[in-house]
């Protein structure tokens, strides 16, 4: 039985060798909501689904159960907030559960590795789902401390619902989820074209060919554009990064002048529940950095770092 | 089929007949359609046409080890849809019986299994039959055959 | 007319029993105790008692050349009796026909002297009606909701299966020792039908059918789960081979048991068990001593758990254990009047020779018209986990009542 | 080229190759049902912009066209499952692609950043390996200057686990000159 | 007991009968068939014959090229001439493929057919194991001997014949259930035929135009309605629903219940209370493409014309009650329910159109998405009842679109939704209606998005060819998405045009689902309430796809039309006029004919304990006042469930009795002869 309102934070790549402060909100979040958050030491790469899928599937398969592993040591759930690594480890996880054969294989070469073994006795959960579901608007609404008031693009990134019949999570064509959370913290999110389609770094495509990853990201950026949201909100730091490093090219390259911020919903959950704007770390960022949350103070704001 | 390409040979000698009471219905109806759509499957099947497999009771299926039967099964409608109301489930019941009687005498309580199968669909009746051969070679591997005890 | 009556193994009940062909009848009779000293020579009758084992097989061919008739007395020659349960545990007890296909048979143990008397002077076989139509109990044989292991004794006109108190009386023809009149399903000891314990197995098999269990398919389209899981149904039969093979099991076409044995076969019989048929199969298998075996049994569940025994009990028990000792007496002066009486009037208290209204906590049924049957019934008990320990006699329980092991120091029963 | 057209013609694979190939991607896809509908195509995002075609290459698969394995496109997924969520035969084009692309990782098709990235994982245990800048930033938003993770412990001289990565994991057929050439 | 010794006695005494024919030794006639290769391709067809050879009784052992030819059939029948073979063994195919016909063949030579046991060769033997041909013979040969072991002692069963009522029951009142009433009708035999809805018609009422020939189905089908309506011979139920079926095969009993109407029959359908009702819902029979009242007609045509009240949405302000000039109106009526015989009955519920909301992609009925419709809609519009006056407007604005897109395929073809099935005539309507908008409107776009086209059939690529002509465009591919641009508000359907490889963005005014046809809701317990099987999508399984599609997998049951699986009208008409032949030759005839493959009691062993008739599902077991069982001969089944039951073995189904079935199984399970 693993533990209560404890998770296994996986900190995957891009979040703690990019963007700290997601990771920084994500631990304020997570432990004001009164979970415990557990270091995983030697911890990997996820690896990364597109990627190293690609070239092997079994090694992609034992990297993973190694991360698995660790957090069945810790005997708690894993918490990601990348959906990479949420859909590497989810899928693996799951898959290895149901398949004797590949486990066989797997823990086989676990030995290799380090000693390991894949028991399967932990879930997968990605930041989102956790905020979405078992939080859930309900339970933020008297825990935050400031209220937006803006409009936001919301991106949920591929792999966070699908393949629809592994995450189990919701409908991967119109989903909710996000949206309904925001809408407590005050952020309007506004519906644009082709909202659920890929921001184009997927699959290792961003580093096989920019220019194609860049080229499906400029469209998605120009239907962005025409609904002129605040800012935009991800829930993955693969998908941040795109964005970010995205409108530096688009602004370079092909003479637009882009200048959304990309904000994590860890980031917005964590200004919201009374963290400092400083904390939240646009000024790190390339897009938007001088831009202000502001919104109104619903609560006297107690203990903010 | 797959199993007995994987099944080691001395297992497979120790399969020669295996007794399946298949009952009118959606037994039948499926060993044909499996037979029409040559579905291959392992040739130790033996299969006995009976009204309902709630036709069947703890004699035949002894009547049929006693005489050297390496395993019985009974193929009924699916649960629920039996054609004469609820023979199969009588018939799973009586087998659940058997399989404790087996266990009891220590044996393995595989030599003897309820089935169901659809009509419209051969493969359910090959899988039972694959299912069938899977589960008694197992069983065979870990406390020998029904025979070897006496 | 010449009989020589042998006694093979087991208890020695049916033997005794044989006492009372001299009190009705002129014939010449032997009793062999020990067939091995028998030398053989020529007789008309030969009656076997006990169970056979393979090394009985010389004893049998010099009985079979010697004898122009051959009568197989009791239920454990005709047809393995109560001792063959150890073959669950790899022994080979078998039946008298096994070796000698056309002796003739008198069922049920014990063994009825009528019958025996029939056979020898070669009348007709006594004519016997099924144990249901002179059962008091009425049945509506509905499917069974539940299956009980014991019930309170207050309703005497339901059938026992009626009450989920497994009967297997719809097998049985009519006896003399009848169970049943002391609130004890029958066993089926004297069967009218082949392989009966497996057509008992059928029956009530099909009467749980309304056991309901969910029903779940595998992608192969196979629902053999079904019956491979533990459910009501069999939890509610912890012992099948006990209930319903208990007379019957070498003739009942079963393949040979595989479990692996303690190394005596009396304890054999007994493991596997349950607690609450314990009484009733020591008084099978005790002979002459099965009434103190039976009490030792009882007695060390009874103080292990604090059931309290009412001074009446006490008396009727005290009494039982006097009248074993007259009838060893009367046994071994071959005084076929006493023992008569002596039965009889154990039969008074314990119901029959198998001591079937003996229970833990007292009786089953009433024993005198005037006296308070209150006062020594028997209530349902729990099954306590744990290792009872009596004088001779040493034996555990698991949680489901079923005996693990058993351990009778006295030499043979 | 011409004798991959040779096969186009015939149907045919060649025999030096593991014929597991499509028993493989059988197993994890229905690729037989396939019925050529071009849900794939029409949902890929990818697809819209360059020359990937989904249900050509499920097409080429199935007809056992190995030129599919040099084909540059597969490389084009984004693996964002959109054909997969829509195919009408359950055929899961994503997973065959992905089988596809292992396939030719063996061959040695794989570009030279994948290659890289490999590395980094190798002996950084990340993708993304970590720079001093961030290291400052981590350090400001008071985090610990190293994340808890396979790096930090390899700049504790503890680095078992990495060591059995560049030994058991992911290995890469030999660079092939005209690559080095690139 | 006298009861029961009487009973023992007769019994001895039939005993004694069948004992001088059972004494007559058998001498048994084995026949093994070729089957061109099919059997003989892998069963050593001759070594099984030796084989047969000798084994005890058998008197002949032959093998043949096609023994269900009539020269086979001859051999059988010759060798009980000449032989005296009084049993037979055919190791062919099926029991229930050829069993008959050998079975027929030794009755026609005056031997009792269930002396004729067939044993499978072909499907359980040669066909499933073509790889391993000894062990195919040798299975063959033990399956051969347990067929000579059970015919050995196989008894006579005589046939009773069962008079049938004369009357059927036609479930649901469509196309294909009014031609099955009129059919029965026409042969003399009175019908009662019950609608769920309000009005009879169903489906095709609503279409605008048929295909191939664009006729007008009103016209088509108000001949068949009327008829039907006014047919003397023809009960017609509206609003009624079957409560309960009991019975079986020839003698149904049958319990319907009628929803009210609260209007009285006396109605002269003037309209006037529609006319001055306040409430307005949308029109379930118009697919919500208009509106009508809370008391309504479902359209001008509908049959009967009596006007009904929808007690859910009305809101009982009386206005109809006080203006209808005849006092038909009457809030007060009780829902009754009818019961009657019938011999046979026949189901034509029909079918549903698949609802798309389930293939989110489309965002079929999602707000935002009026514009995405399905061709039933569309047929709405165009025909000439519609609230539209037959034209195609866009029920966002009511403009006429320029781009008109259909999609095929929508839940047909389609794993994911559980369809895996070809409607089969949506590729036939949406060309059709395709070419109807396109020569309505020369300059809008038509465009088919398809996978595949299939219009076989006389007349429908010609269909095809004419929509082509008139300049409808096919684009191969199935769209992946219906995407609507926020800000523009435009629709766009994405597909790629996979013969030219080319993903493509079509702008689309109006999207029209081809939708799939789905089984009927309520076809569940309607299924259970009748016992009769399912196939897997959900459609009523017919008892033989091939040689007998109309009958159900129950006896004296009979399936019309799409639900038995998706039909077009002339295929639908075609069946439910076949389904009525079936149905009424027994009624026709008077009679059925019933084995008496029954349980026989052996009073001797019986207890009276009664369990038989525990557990005897169709209470073919009668107990006395002793509690002495008999069996019910007409009622049973045979199913044999009895059997295992029965403690003493004294229940005993006859021809499988347990030393009966022994004998098979001694045989199969290695115990015979051939394994020694």
């Amino acid at each position: 039985m693993v533990k209560e309102k404890t998770f296994a934070f996986f900190l995957g790549c891009l979040m703690p060798n990019r963007y700290p402060a997601i990771e920084k909100s994500t631990k304020f979040v997570m432990e004001k909501l009164g979970y415990s958050i557990l270091d995983m030491e030697r911890a990997s790469c996820c690896p990364a689904p597109g990627v190293f899928r690609s070239f092997n599937k079994l090694d992609w398969m034992v990297a993973g159960a190694r991360n698995l592993c660790i957090a069945e040591q810790l005997d708690a759930d894993i918490l990601t907030v990348c959906n990479g690594c949420f859909g590497t480890l989810q899928e693996i996880n799951k898959h290895l559960k149901e398949n004797e054969e590949h486990k066989l294989l797997v823990n086989e070469k676990l030995k290799l590795i380090g000693g390991y073994e894949f028991k399967g006795t932990i879930n997968v959960r990605h930041v989102a789902e956790v905020l979405g579901y078992e939080v859930g608007p309900w339970g933020i609404e008297d825990m935050i401390v400031r209220k937006l008031n803006a409009r936001a693009a919301v991106h949920y990134g591929c792999h966070f619902l699908k393949p629809t019949r592994i995450r189990e999570i919701e409908s991967s064509e119109s989903p909710t989820i996000v949206e309904e959370f925001i809408e407590v913290l005050g952020v309007e999110s506004v519906r644009f074209k082709e909202q659920l389609t890929c921001c184009g770094a997927g699959g290792g495509l961003k580093a096989y060919s920019g220019d194609t990853s860049m080229t499906i990201f400029g469209e998605k950026m120009k239907n962005i554009d025409e609904v002129k949201p605040d800012f935009i909100l991800d829930i993955c730091p693969f998908c941040h990064l795109q964005f970010e490093t995205g409108q530096d090219y688009l602004n370079k390259n092909k003479n637009c002048n882009y200048d959304y911020p990309v904000i994590h919903l860890s980031q917005l959950v964590a200004y919201c529940m009374g963290m400092d704007q400083e904390f939240v770390g646009l000024q790190y960022q390339m897009m938007g950095r001088d831009y202000i949350f502001g919104g109104e103070e619903i609560k006297k704001e107690e203990e903010a770092i | 089929m797959s199993e007995c390409e994987i099944m080691d040979e001395e297992i497979q000698e120790k399969i020669q007949n295996v007794v399946v009471f298949m009952c009118n219905e959606c037994g039948q109806g499926s060993a044909n359609t499996a037979g029409v759509a040559r579905m291959a499957y392992e040739p130790a099947i033996r299969i006995i046409r009976v009204q309902c497999t709630g036709q069947i009771g703890p004699i035949q299926i002894m009547d049929a080890l006693d005489n050297g039967a390496d395993a019985v099964a009974c193929v009924g409608c699916c649960i629920g849809a039996c054609h004469f109301f609820n023979g199969n489930l009588l018939s799973m019941h009586r087998i659940k019986l058997m399989k404790k009687l087996f266990k009891e005498l220590g044996y393995s309580d595989q030599f003897v299994n309820q089935y169901t199968s659809r009509a419209a669909e051969g493969e359910t009746a090959v899988g039972d039959f694959e299912d069938i051969v899977e589960r008694l070679s197992t069983a065979i591997k870990e406390k020998g055959t029904i025979k070897d005890g006496c | 007319m010449d009989v020589k009556i042998f006694q093979f193994n087991g208890c020695n009940k049916c033997f005794n029993e044989t006492l009372l062909i001299k009190l009705d009848s002129h014939h010449k009779v032997q009793y062999i105790a020990e067939p091995k000293t028998w030398k053989g020579e020529k007789t008309e009758v030969a009656v076997i008692t006990g169970y056979i084992l393979p090394s009985d097989i010389e004893q049998l061919e010099k009985i079979k050349e010697n004898s122009a008739k051959i009568i197989a007395f009791g239920n454990c020659t005709t047809m393995g009796g109560v001792f063959a349960l150890a073959n669950q545990h790899g022994y080979e007890v078998s039946p008298l026909k096994n070796y000698i296909t056309n002796c003739l048979n008198v069922n049920s143990c014990l063994g009825e002297i009528e019958e025996l008397n029939a056979l020898i002077n070669g009348d007709e076989p006594v004519k016997l009606k099924p144990l249901c139509e002179v059962c008091h109990r009425r049945a509506t044989c509905d499917y069974l909701d539940i299956v009980q292991r014991q019930i309170e004794l207050d309703d005497s006109e339901t059938c026992y299966n009626d009450l989920g108190f497994l009967c297997n009386g719809f097998i049985a023809k009519e006896c003399k020792e009848k169970c049943i009149n002391y609130n004890t399903p029958c066993r089926g000891c004297k069967p009218m039908v082949e392989r009966s314990g497996i057509r008992m197995l059928g029956m009530f098999g099909t009467l749980m059918g309304n056991i309901e269990m969910a029903t779940e398919h595998s992608e192969k389209g196979a629902t053999d789960k079904l019956a491979d899981a533990e459910d009501d149904v069999t939890r509610s039969l912890p012992d099948i081979l006990g209930n319903f093979f208990r007379f019957t099991l070498p003739t009942s076409g079963l393949p040979k048991g595989r479990i692996a044995s303690s190394g005596k076969l009396i304890e054999d019989v007994f493991t596997g068990r349950l607690i609450e048929e314990l009484p009733l199969i020591t008084g099978l298998l005790g002979g002459t001593n099965s009434i103190s075996l039976t009490l030792k049994v009882i007695e060390s569940y009874e103080k292990a758990n604090q059931i309290e025994i009412s001074e009446q009990a006490k008396k009727y028990r005290e009494e039982l254990l006097k009248l074993e000792v007259d009838l060893k007496k009367s046994v071994e002066n071959e005084d076929a009047k006493q023992y008569k009486e002596i039965t009889e009037k154990i039969r008074k208290i314990a119901g029959n020779m198998n001591l079937s209204n003996v229970f833990f906590g007292g009786f089953k049924s009433k024993i005198n018209e005037n006296d308070n049957f209150e006062e020594y019934k028997t209530h349902v008990f729990e099954v306590v986990e744990g290792t009872y320990q009596n004088g001779s006699v040493e034996y555990s329980i698991d949680s489901d009542g079923i005996i693990k092991e058993i351990k009778i120091k006295e030499g043979k029963v | 080229m011409s004798d991959v057209e040779e096969q186009h013609r015939e149907y045919k694979m060649d025999e030096d190759f593991d014929p597991k190939f499509f028993k493989d991607i059988e197993r994890k896809s229905n690729i037989w049902k396939c019925i050529q509908c071009g849900s794939c195509t029409a949902s890929c995002e990818s697809g819209r912009w360059t020359a990937l075609k989904t249900r050509s290459i499920v097409r080429k698969v199935v007809l056992g066209d190995l030129s599919v394995l040099k084909d540059p496109d597969i490389w084009l997924c984004t693996t964002c499952y959109q054909c997969y969520e829509r195919c009408p035969r359950d055929v899961r084009p994503t997973d065959v692609i992905m089988e596809l692309r292992n396939y030719a990782t063996k061959l040695g098709n794989i570009s030279p950043n994948h290659r890289a990235v490999v590395g980094y994982l190798k002996n950084t245990g990340h993708a993304v390996p970590i720079n001093d800048e961030v290291k400052k930033r981590r350090v400001e938003l008071g985090l610990e200057e190293l994340p808890p993770t396979l790096y930090k412990f390899k700049q504790e001289g503890e680095d078992k686990d990495l060591k059995n990565f560049e030994k058991h994991m992911f290995p890469l057929p030999p660079v092939e000159e005209e690559e080095e050439k690139k | 007991m006298t009861v029961k010794e009487e009973k023992i006695k007769d019994v001895e005494k039939v005993d004694k009968d069948t004992a001088s024919e059972k004494s007559e030794e058998p001498r048994i006639g084995v026949f093994v068939c070729h089957c061109g290769h099919n059997i003989a391709g892998t069963v050593d067809v001759a070594e099984v014959a030796e084989y047969a050879k000798t084994l005890p009784n058998v008197v002949k052992a032959e093998h043949y090229m096609f023994m269900c030819s009539k020269p086979g059939v001859q051999m059988v029948k010759d060798s009980i001439k000449e032989l005296g073979v009084n049993r037979t063994v055919v190791a062919s195919c099926s029991k229930n493929q050829h069993g008959k016909t050998f079975a027929r063949a030794i009755e026609e030579v005056g031997l009792n057919k269930h002396r004729h046991q067939q044993v499978n060769v072909r499907e359980y033997c040669s066909w499933v194991h073509q790889k391993e041909k000894n062990k195919a013979t040798q299975k063959a040969k033990q399956l051969v001997e347990a067929g000579v072991n059970r015919t050995r002692k196989l008894e006579d069963v005589e046939t009773q014949k069962i008079s049938t009522t004369k009357a059927a029951l036609v479930i649901g009142a469509g196309i294909a259930g009014l031609r099955a009433a009129n059919d029965l009708a026409e042969l003399g035999i009175p019908v009662y035929l019950i609608e769920k809805e309000s009005t009879i018609g169903g489906h095709m009422t609503r279409l605008n135009k048929t295909f191939p020939t664009l006729e007008c189905p009103q016209c088509s089908i108000s001949p068949l309605t009327n008829g039907v309506a006014n047919h003397p011979l023809i009960e017609l139920y509206t609003n009624a629903q079957v409560k309960e079926i009991e019975g079986s095969m020839g003698n149904f009993e049958i319990e319907i219940e009628i929803k009210p109407r609260y209007v009285k029959d006396n109605c002269t359908s003037c309209g006037e209370c529609a006319a001055h009702c306040p409430v307005e819902v949308p029109s379930e029979w118009d697919m919500g493409m208009s509106m009508r009242n809370a008391i309504y007609k479902a359209y001008p045509q509908a049959i009967p014309a009596t006007y009904v009240r929808d007690k859910k949405n009305c809101i009982e302000c009386n206005t109809c009650i006080n203006i209808c000039p005849v006092q038909a109106v009457d809030f007060s009526m009780q829902p009754e329910t009818k019961k009657f015989k019938v011999g046979s009955i026949v189901v034509a519920a029909g079918y549903d159109e698949y609802d798309p909301t389930e293939i989110e992609p489309y965002h079929y009925g999602q707000d935002g998405y009026e514009d995405v419709i399905t061709q039933l809609k569309l047929e709405r519009m165009l025909s000439p009842t519609s609230l539209t006056n037959s034209e195609v407007l866009r029920p966002s604005d009511g403009k006429i679109p320029k781009n008109v897109v259909m999609i095929q395929c929508v839940g047909s073809r389609n794993d994911q939704v559980g369809n895996p099935y070809c409607t089969g005539v949506c590729c036939k309507y949406a060309i059709k209606n395709a070419r109807i908008v396109k020569e309505m409107y020369p300059d809008t776009n038509v465009t088919i998005c398809y996978i595949d086209i299939r219009t076989p059939g006389l007349n429908f690529e010609e269909l095809y060819k004419s929509a082509q002509e008139v300049g409808v465009r096919f684009i191969r591919g199935r769209p992946s998405e219906i995407v609507k641009d926020p800000i523009s508000g435009e629709l766009r359907v994405i597909v790629e045009d996979t013969l030219s490889q080319t993903p493509l963005q079509l702008k689309a005014d109006l999207v029209v689902l081809s939708a799939a046809m789905v089984p009927p809701e309520g076809i569940g317990p309607l299924g259970s309430k009748l016992h009769v099987l399912r196939s897997k999508e959900g459609f009523l399984k017919e008892f033989h796809i091939k040689m007998n599609p109309t009958l159900s997998s129950k006896g004296g049951i009979f399936l019309a039309g799409t639900i038995q699986g998706p039909k077009d009208i002339s295929e639908t008409v075609a069946h439910a006029g076949s389904a009525a032949a079936l149905a009424a030759a027994p009624l026709v005839k008077g009679y059925i004919e019933k084995e008496m493959l029954v349980p026989a009691i052996d009073y001797e062993l019986c207890v009276n304990c009664g369990l038989c008739k525990t557990v005897c599902a169709p209470a073919a077991i009668d107990i006395d006042e002793n509690g002495v069982p008999s069996v019910n001969e007409v009622a049973c089944k045979s199913c044999g469930m009895c059997m295992p039951v029965c403690p003493t073995a004294a229940i005993q189904l006859i021809n499988f009795r347990d030393d009966q079935l022994l004998d098979e199984i001694i045989a199969v399970s290695g115990g015979g002869a051939i394994c020694e």
